[in-house]
C-alpha cells in the first residue's frame, strides 16, 4: 500500500480482449508525480489501446487501474476526467464549427452540468483563463477564427491548450508530434517542457528523437505486453527490444 | 471584442429575424388573410414548434429522431382529453348508457372514467402534463438509448418504430383512446366556446406568442454555453466527453426540450383543429416533421417556423389544384432540398439575402458600432 | 347549435316561392318540377347558388392509402351529378362541383370540408369514407351548418343532423347475416376476426350479441393492426377452434394477405368448412385480391353489382360508359351514388337549397329510381334498406342468395347490442 | 384453451404454427435481404426500399397479363420470369436512383433518409398515375395456391414452401456473391475502407451502382415473391418499411447472419405470441421486446466486436 502513496497512477495486471484477440494483455506499470513517461512501440502493439482504458473509453475485461488511489476502471469517462486525467487524442479531435476561443472555453472547468451549462456566463476569470492559455499555445492572435480554418499543426496545439485549461494532473497525449513540420516540432516540444512541469504525463509517440528529449522513462510494449521499460538507455539497449524492433 | 460570436450567429441578425417573424405572424398575417385561413396558418405554425424542437436536437445536437410524433401526440392527447371530459357533461350525454363519460368509451361499453382520465378534469394538472409527461416520456428513451450510445441512424429507426407502437397501441385501445377516431367533437375550454371564430382569433394570437415564446427559449439554449457544447458534441463527441462532461445528460436535455416544445405544439393544434387522432402520431406525419426542419434549414429556428408554413402552405395548396401532382411536387422538393440546397431556406437566405440586409443595417447602425 | 329556422323567414320564403314562380323557367326544367326561383329565395343563407348553377363539394381521398377505396365513390358521385344535370339540374340549376383531396389524412378532411363550407359556401358534401374522417370532419359541418351525405357502411353509433348515412349501419348489416347463416346454414359456431379500429370491433360487438341471443357460440374473437399481412397464425386458430363461419371484417390491403393465406393453408371457401361470412369484400376489393382466391365467399351487404333489377341495369351501363367497361361497382360506390339523388329530392321538395330547409324535407325522401331498389330516408337521417348475402364467384362478381323481405329498419344506436 | 383437443389435434396444430413461423421468417428474411446489403452494407437509409418491393410486385402483375394474353400455354410457368423480370426493372431502376441522388449523400446518411423518403413519395403517386389507385390482383398458376397435405390434419400452404425456397435461394445466393465473387468482395472493400479501395484500383463508383442496385433487384424478387401472400397497390410498400428496417437493425447492420437470426427470432416471436394473443398484441409486444433488446445491446445480435 504505501508504495502506491508515491505513484499518481499504477495499472496492474491490465488486459483487454475484443473477441478472444487479447489487444492489451497483463500490463502493469507505475507513473510517478512529476514524471514524462512515454510510450513506444511498432503499430498494434496496444499503445493507444492503453491510453483508451485509463481514460475510460475502453473498459478493461480485467485488471486494475489507480489513480491517486482511485480505482478507474469502475468510473465513467467525465468523472475519470473531473478525477484530474486529461487525454489528447492521435489525430486533433477539436470542435471545427466553433472558434478557438469557444474551443478553449467548453474546456473551461466550469458549467460541466446541463443546468450550468444553461446558466454559464462568460465572465473576465474565463476570458482570463482562456487568453493566458492561447498565449501559450501559440493562438493568441487566431481566438476568434473557427477552428477549422487552423493548420494541422495549431489544431494538435489548441487540443492540448484544451487540455492545460482544466488542470489535469495527469495529462496523456497522443502523438502529440505527428504530421508536424520541423519548426512545428520544435514550438510543441518546448511547449511540452513548458506544461509538464507541474504534473505527470504519458505519452505515445514514434519519433525517437523527441522521445528522447522528453521521456524521463520509456516503456516499450510489443503485442499487447509490456517488452521493456526504464530509462531511453536501458530499453535501447534491452536485446528483446532489438530483436523485436531489427527483426521486423 | 471577445463577446462577439459566428457572424451568421450575430445578435443583431437575430434579433431582425425575430422581429420580421413576429410583425408578419402577429400583424401582417391576420390582416391578409381571412379567419379560415388564419386557423389553417394557426395549424400549420403548430407544427412549427416540432421543428424548432427538431433545429435543436437534430440541427445543433446531431440527434434526429423520427418520432416527434409521439411527443405532439402527448400534448395533443392531454388538452384532447381535458377538452372531451368537458365537453362529456352529463346532461350532454344524457342519451348514453353511463352519462357524463367521453362518448366512446360509452360505445365501448365503459362504464365508469378510467383512473388514468381522471386527472385530466383538472385543468392545472393538464397544463402541467403537457410539459411534464413528454419530458419524462423523452426522458426514459433519451437515458435508455443515450447511456448506451446509440445514436445516428440507430435511434432515427428506433424512435420511429416507438411512434408506430403508439400508434398500433392508442388505435388497439379504443375504449380508452377514441381509437383510430381519435378524440373529436371538442367544444369548449373552461365554459368558452372554441369554435367560434373570435375564440379562433384569440387562439391563434395564442399560438402565435406561445411559438415567439419558445423560439425565444430556443434562442437562449442556442447561445448559452449548452447550445455551443451540442455544436461541439457533434463535431467530436470523444472530446467534449474527455473534457469532463457527461455527454448523455447533454443529449437527454436536448431531446426532452424537443420533446416538450413539439407537446406544446400538440396541445395547440388540439385547441385549433378541435380534435386528435393517432394519424398525427405514427411514422409518416413525424417524418413529414423533420422535413419541415430540413426545408427551414436544419440549423436555424427561424427556419424551422418558414419550413413549417411554406412546406404546409403548399401542401394545400397544391392538393387544391392539382390533387394529383401534390406527392409528385412533395417529393421532389424533398429531394431538392437534400441536394441542391442542404441548408434549407435558412441557407439560401445566408448565402443570398443576408450580405444586402447586412451592408442596409450596416449604413444605418456605423454610430452603433463606433464603440 | 343555432339550426332553427325563424318560422317568420319559412313563411315568407313559401309565399314567395308561390308568386314569383317564373312560368318560362318550366321548360328548363325538363318537368320534372314545377318552377324556377330566383336565387336570393331557394338560398337564404348565401350559399353558392347562382340563377342557373350550384355549387357542391366531393371530398375524398384521391392519394394516400384510402385513395384505393374511395376512387369509386368518386366516380359514382360524379356520374349522378352528371346525371342530375342531364336532366335538367336541381331546381333548374346545374350542379358544379368542387372536388378536394381529403389525402387519407384526417385533419386534412376537417380543414378541406371548411373550405367548402366557409370559402365555397358549398350547398351540400358528397364526402368522407372512413368513420375518422368523417368523426374529424362533423364537427365542422355542425358548426358551419352544412349537409354531409356519408357513403359507407359504419358502425352506427352516431346521428347527426348535418349528415345523412347513405351506407348501412352496423346492425342493417349484421343481424341478418347471422340469422341467414343459422338458418339457411346450420351454422352454431362463429369466429370472429377483423382489423383492430372501431367499426371491426364495434361490428363484432353488436355481431357477438346476437349470437349469443340466438343461443349459438362465439369461438374466438381476434384483431390485426390495420395493413397486417401475416395471417398464417390466427389461420392455424381457426382451424383448431372449427368455427361453422368465420365473420370477418379485415379491410384494407390485410384483405388481400388474407384471403390468398387462407386459400393457401387449405381452407376452400366453397366447401364452407368453415364458411366465411364478411362485411367488408365487396367487388371493389375482389378486384385487388383476385376472384379465384374468393370464390365461394359470402358477403353480406345491401348492393351487388349483379342486382337484378332494371334500375342497377341501367346504373350499371351508364357506369361503365362514363368510367369503362372493366369498371365494377361495390356497396359503397352505390351508396355513394344516391347521395346526389336523396339531396337533389329534398331540395326540391323543400322548393329551396337551405340547409335547414331540406333537413326538414330529408327524412322521409323515397328514392324508387335507386340501384339496389327502394330506399327512405328514417328520421334518423339513415336509410331504410334491405339486407343481401351474396355469394361470390371465380369471376369477382356476386350471385344474390338471399334478400330480406323488407325493409330493415336504421338503428344506429341499438339497445341491447351495445 | 386446449382442453377440448387431442393430443393428435395439438400436434399438427403445433406443427402448422411452427410452419407458420418459418414463413414468416421467410417472409421478413427476403424483405430484409435487400436492405441489409443497402443499409447493413452501404450505410444508405433507403425509406424507399417497400417502393422497390412494390415495383417488383407490378412488375409481376404486368408478366402475368403478359402471359394470360399472348403465352397462356406458358402461365404455369410465368411466375419465374416474372421474378427475372422483377430483378432486371428493380435493378434497372436502383441504379438510375445511385446515380441521380445516392451517390451524393455517402457521408451524409441521415440525409438519403430523407430524400429516399421523396423518392417513395414521387414512386407512390407514379404507380397511382399508371395503375390506379385501386389494388391490382395478381393472377397465380394453380399449382401454386392450394395446399399441401401432409397428413389428415397437416395442410402445408404450397406458396409458404415456395416463399421458402425463394428466400434460402436468394439468401445463398447473397452470401456467395458477398464472400466468394470478385464483385462481392470488392464491394464489401468498399464498405469497409472506401478510401484504401479506391487506392488499391477498385472503381468505387461502380462498386456502389452495382451494391444499391443489386439490392434494389433483391427488393424487387421479394415484391414479385409477395403477391403470392400479400397486397399490391401504390401504397402496400409502405407497410412493410418498419418491420425491414427492425430486421436489419436488431440483427445488427453489417452482418447479414445477423439479419438471418433477426428475422428468425422476430418471426417465431411473434408467431407464438399470435397464437396465444390477439394479433394487435402480439404485434406491440414483439415490438417492444425488439426495441428493449435494441437498448440493451444497441449494436444488434450480431456484430463484430471491433477497436474503435
Amino acid at each position: 500500500m504505501y508504495q502506491q502513496k508515491d505513484f499518481v497512477l499504477s495499472v496492474e495486471g491490465l488486459t483487454v480482449s475484443f473477441d478472444g484477440f487479447k489487444a492489451v494483455n497483463n500490463v502493469s506499470f507505475y507513473i510517478e508525480e512529476q514524471e514524462i513517461r512515454v510510450i513506444i512501440g511498432p503499430n498494434g502493439a496496444g499503445k493507444t489501446t492503453i491510453l483508451d482504458l485509463i481514460c475510460g473509453k475502453t473498459k478493461s475485461t480485467e485488471g486494475s487501474i489507480k489513480f491517486k488511489g482511485k480505482e478507474l476502471t469502475k468510473l465513467r469517462e467525465h468523472e475519470i476526467v473531473h478525477a484530474g486525467v486529461g487525454r489528447k487524442f492521435q489525430n486533433p479531435s477539436i470542435y471545427e464549427d466553433l472558434t478557438v476561443f469557444e474551443n478553449l472555453e467548453l474546456s473551461y472547468p466550469k458549467g460541466k452540468k446541463v443546468w450550468g451549462a444553461l446558466t454559464f456566463t462568460r465572465d473576465q476569470a474565463v476570458i482570463d483563463k482562456v487568453n493566458e492559455i492561447a498565449e501559450m499555445i501559440f493562438l493568441k492572435e487566431m481566438l476568434q477564427s473557427k477552428a477549422s480554418l487552423l493548420s494541422h499543426g495549431q489544431k494538435q496545439w489548441l487540443e492540448i491548450g484544451m487540455l492545460l485549461i482544466q488542470d489535469p494532473e495527469l495529462l496523456m497525449l497522443d502523438e502529440p508530434v505527428a504530421g508536424m513540420s520541423v519548426s512545428e516540432r520544435k514550438q510543441t516540444a518546448a511547449l511540452l517542457q513548458k506544461i509538464t512541469q507541474d504534473r505527470s504525463v504519458l505519452v505515445i509517440e514514434h519519433d525517437m528523437h523527441f522521445v528522447e528529449e522528453i521521456a524521463d522513462r520509456v516503456t516499450v510494449m510489443h503485442q499487447g505486453q509490456v517488452l521493456s521499460e526504464g530509462s531511453m538507455d536501458h530499453v535501447q539497449s534491452d536485446p528483446k527490444v532489438i530483436e523485436v524492433y531489427l527483426g521486423h | 471584442m471577445l463577446q462577439s460570436k459566428f457572424k451568421s450567429l450575430t445578435p443583431r441578425n437575430d434579433v431582425l429575424s425575430f422581429v420580421v417573424l413576429a410583425v408578419l405572424l402577429l400583424v401582417l398575417l391576420p390582416l391578409l388573410f381571412d379567419i379560415f385561413r388564419l386557423n389553417l396558418i394557426g395549424k400549420y405554425l403548430t407544427f412549427a414548434f416540432v421543428a424548432i424542437g427538431l433545429v435543436l436536437s437534430w440541427g445543433l445536437g446531431g440527434i434526429l429522431s423520427l418520432g416527434q410524433g409521439i411527443f405532439f401526440g402527448i400534448g395533443g392527447y392531454a388538452m384532447a382529453m381535458f377538452l372531451k371530459l368537458e365537453a362529456s357533461t352529463p346532461e350532454n350525454t344524457a342519451i348514453q348508457s353511463t352519462p357524463g363519460i367521453p362518448d366512446f368509451m360509452d360505445w365501448n361499453q365503459l362504464t365508469a372514467l378510467p383512473w388514468f382520465w381522471e386527472p385530466f378534469h383538472s385543468f392545472g394538472f393538464t397544463l402541467v402534463a403537457i410539459i411534464v409527461l413528454p419530458a419524462i416520456f423523452a426522458y426514459i428513451i433519451g437515458a435508455a438509448m443515450f447511456k448506451r450510445r446509440v445514436g445516428g441512424v440507430y435511434f432515427a429507426i428506433i424512435t420511429q418504430a416507438i411512434a408506430a407502437i403508439l400508434t398500433i397501441l392508442i388505435i388497439g385501445q379504443q375504449g380508452y383512446t377514441g381509437g383510430v377516431n381519435g378524440i373529436t367533437d371538442l367544444r369548449t375550454l373552461l365554459g368558452w366556446d372554441i369554435r367560434t371564430d373570435s375564440a379562433k382569433y384569440i387562439l391563434y394570437f395564442v399560438n402565435a406568442i406561445l411559438l415567439l415564446a419558445v423560439l425565444v427559449a430556443a434562442q437562449y439554449i442556442r447561445k448559452s454555453k449548452l447550445g455551443r457544447l451540442l455544436v461541439a458534441m457533434r463535431d467530436s463527441e470523444d472530446r467534449v466527453r474527455f473534457s469532463g462532461y457527461d455527454v448523455d445528460n447533454y443529449k437527454i436535455f436536448i431531446f426532452c426540450i424537443a420533446g416538450i416544445f413539439s407537446s406544446i405544439g400538440g396541445a395547440m393544434f388540439t385547441l385549433q383543429v378541435g380534435f386528435m387522432s393517432p394519424s398525427l402520431i405514427g411514422i409518416v406525419p413525424s417524418i413529414e416533421m423533420v422535413i419541415f426542419a430540413a426545408v427551414g434549414g436544419n440549423l436555424s429556428i427561424f427556419g424551422a417556423v418558414y419550413g413549417a408554413l411554406i412546406v404546409n402552405w403548399a401542401k394545400t395548396i397544391l392538393s387544391e389544384s392539382y390533387p394529383e401532382v401534390w406527392l409528385f411536387a412533395m417529393g421532389a422538393l424533398f429531394i431538392a432540398v437534400v441536394l441542391a440546397f442542404p441548408k434549407g431556406l435558412a441557407g439560401l437566405y445566408e448565402t443570398y439575402l443576408q450580405p444586402k440586409v447586412d451592408k442596409l443595417l450596416d449604413k444605418k447602425l456605423k454610430k452603433d458600432k463606433a464603440e | 347549435m343555432d339550426n332553427k329556422i325563424s318560422p317568420a323567414t319559412m313563411k315568407r320564403r313559401k309565399v314567395l316561392k308561390s308568386l314569383l314562380a317564373i312560368p318560362a323557367a318550366m321548360a328548363l326544367a325538363g318537368g320534372t318540377f314545377g318552377s324556377l326561383a330566383h336565387a336570393s329565395e331557394v338560398n337564404t343563407t348565401g350559399l353558392a347558388v347562382t340563377d342557373d348553377t350550384v355549387k357542391v363539394g366531393i371530398l375524398h381521398s384521391v392519394t394516400g392509402t384510402m385513395a384505393i377505396s374511395e376512387t369509386g365513390s368518386v366516380q359514382a358521385e360524379k356520374l349522378a351529378i352528371e346525371q342530375i344535370n342531364a336532366m335538367g339540374g336541381v331546381l333548374g340549376r346545374k350542379i358544379e362541383y368542387i372536388q378536394e383531396d381529403g389525402a387519407s389524412d384526417w385533419p386534412t378532411f376537417a380543414e378541406k370540408s371548411k373550405k367548402l363550407l366557409v370559402n365555397d359556401k358549398v350547398a351540400a358534401v358528397f364526402g368522407c369514407w372512413t368513420s375518422a374522417s368523417r368523426k374529424a370532419a362533423l364537427p365542422v359541418f355542425e358548426q358551419y351548418n352544412g349537409m354531409l351525405f356519408y357513403p359507407t357502411f359504419y358502425e352506427g353509433l352516431e346521428q347527426s343532423p348535418n349528415v345523412i348515412y347513405t351506407g348501412q349501419e352496423a346492425t342493417q348489416q349484421i343481424l341478418k347475416g347471422i340469422d341467414w347463416a343459422k338458418e339457411t346454414k346450420g351454422a352454431k359456431k362463429f369466429f370472429l376476426l377483423g382489423s383492430d379500429y372501431i367499426w371491426p370491433r364495434t361490428s363484432n360487438k353488436i355481431a357477438r350479441k346476437h349470437i349469443e341471443k340466438l343461443g349459438l357460440k362465439v369461438v374466438g374473437e381476434e384483431y390485426y393492426p390495420l395493413g397486417h399481412t401475416q395471417f398464417n397464425s390466427v389461420i392455424n386458430k381457426i382451424k383448431l377452434k372449427k368455427p361453422d363461419v368465420i365473420f370477418t371484417t379485415v379491410v384494407g390491403g390485410s384483405n388481400v394477405a388474407f384471403y390468398k393465406q387462407l386459400k393457401a393453408a387449405g381452407i376452400d371457401l366453397t366447401k364452407e368448412k368453415p364458411l366465411v361470412l364478411t362485411l367488408s369484400v365487396t367487388e371493389d376489393e375482389i378486384l385487388g385480391i383476385g376472384g379465384e382466391n374468393v370464390e365461394g365467399l359470402y358477403a353480406s351487404m345491401k348492393y351487388f353489382q349483379s342486382l337484378p333489377n332494371d334500375n342497377n341495369k341501367k346504373f350499371e351501363a351508364a357506369f361503365k360508359k362514363m368510367w369503362g367497361e372493366k369498371s365494377v361497382i361495390g356497396d359503397v360506390t352505390q351508396a355513394a351514388y344516391l347521395g346526389p339523388w336523396l339531396w337533389k329530392a329534398a331540395v326540391e321538395k323543400a322548393g329551396s337549397f337551405d340547409v335547414d330547409a331540406i333537413k326538414k324535407t330529408l327524412p322521409g325522401i323515397e328514392l324508387t329510381t335507386a340501384p339496389e331498389g327502394y330506399v327512405k330516408v328514417h328520421p334518423n337521417h339513415h336509410l331504410w334498406s334491405k339486407s343481401r348475402i351474396g355469394h361470390a364467384k371465380a369471376d369477382g362478381t356476386f350471385d344474390v342468395v338471399y334478400e330480406s323481405k323488407e325493409l330493415i329498419e336504421p338503428n344506429p344506436f341499438p339497445k341491447g347490442y351495445q | 384453451m386446449f382442453a377440448d383437443y387431442t393430443w393428435a389435434e395439438l400436434g399438427s396444430i403445433f406443427a402448422m404454427q411452427g410452419f407458420s413461423g418459418l414463413i414468416l421468417f421467410a417472409v421478413l428474411l427476403l424483405m430484409a435481404l435487400g436492405l441489409a446489403i443497402i443499409f447493413g452494407q452501404m450505410g444508405v437509409i433507403n425509406m424507399a426500399h417497400g417502393e422497390f418491393m412494390i415495383l417488383g410486385a407490378y412488375i409481376t402483375y404486368l408478366t402475368s397479363n403478359l402471359f394470360a394474353d399472348f403465352l397462356p400455354s406458358l402461365f404455369d410457368i410465368y411466375f419465374f420470369i416474372a421474378m427475372i423480370f422483377a430483378f432486371i426493372g428493380t435493378f434497372l431502376l436502383g441504379m438510375l436512383v445511385e446515380w441521380s441522388l445516392i451517390r451524393h449523400l455517402y457521408k451524409r446518411p441521415l440525409d438519403t433518409l430523407l430524400a429516399t423518403w421523396g423518392l417513395s413519395l414521387i414512386l407512390q403517386q407514379l404507380y397511382r398515375t399508371v395503375f390506379g389507385p385501386r389494388e391490382v390482383g395478381v393472377s397465380l398458376p394453380d399449382w401454386m395456391m392450394g395446399s399441401y397435405a401432409l397428413t389428415d390434419t397437416i395442410e402445408i400452404p404450397i406458396n409458404g414452401i415456395i416463399v421458402m425456397v425463394i428466400t434460402f435461394v436468394i439468401t445463398v445466393g447473397v452470401f456467395l456473391f458477398l464472400q466468394k465473387s470478385r464483385k462481392g468482395k470488392q464491394a464489401r472493400a468498399v464498405v469497409q475502407n472506401r478510401a484504401m479501395a479506391g487506392a488499391v484500383g477498385i472503381n468505387t463508383a461502380k462498386v456502389d451502382r452495382f451494391t444499391f442496385a443489386l439490392g434494389c433487384g433483391i427488393a424487387g424478387i421479394a415484391g414479385a415473391t409477395f403477391t403470392m401472400i400479400g397486397s399490391t397497390g401504390p401504397t402496400s410498400g409502405q407497410l412493410y418499411i418498419v418491420d425491414t428496417f427492425l430486421v436489419v437493425v436488431f440483427g445488427g447492420a453489417a452482418s447479414l447472419l445477423g439479419t438471418i437470426a433477426s428475422a428468425f427470432s422476430i418471426a417465431q416471436a411473434q408467431s407464438i405470441m399470435e397464437f396465444f394473443l390477439s394479433g394487435s398484441m402480439a404485434k406491440v409486444l414483439t415490438l417492444l421486446a425488439v426495441i428493449v433488446i435494441l437498448m440493451l445491446r444497441p449494436q444488434g445480435l450480431f456484430s463484430l466486436k471491433v477497436r474503435k
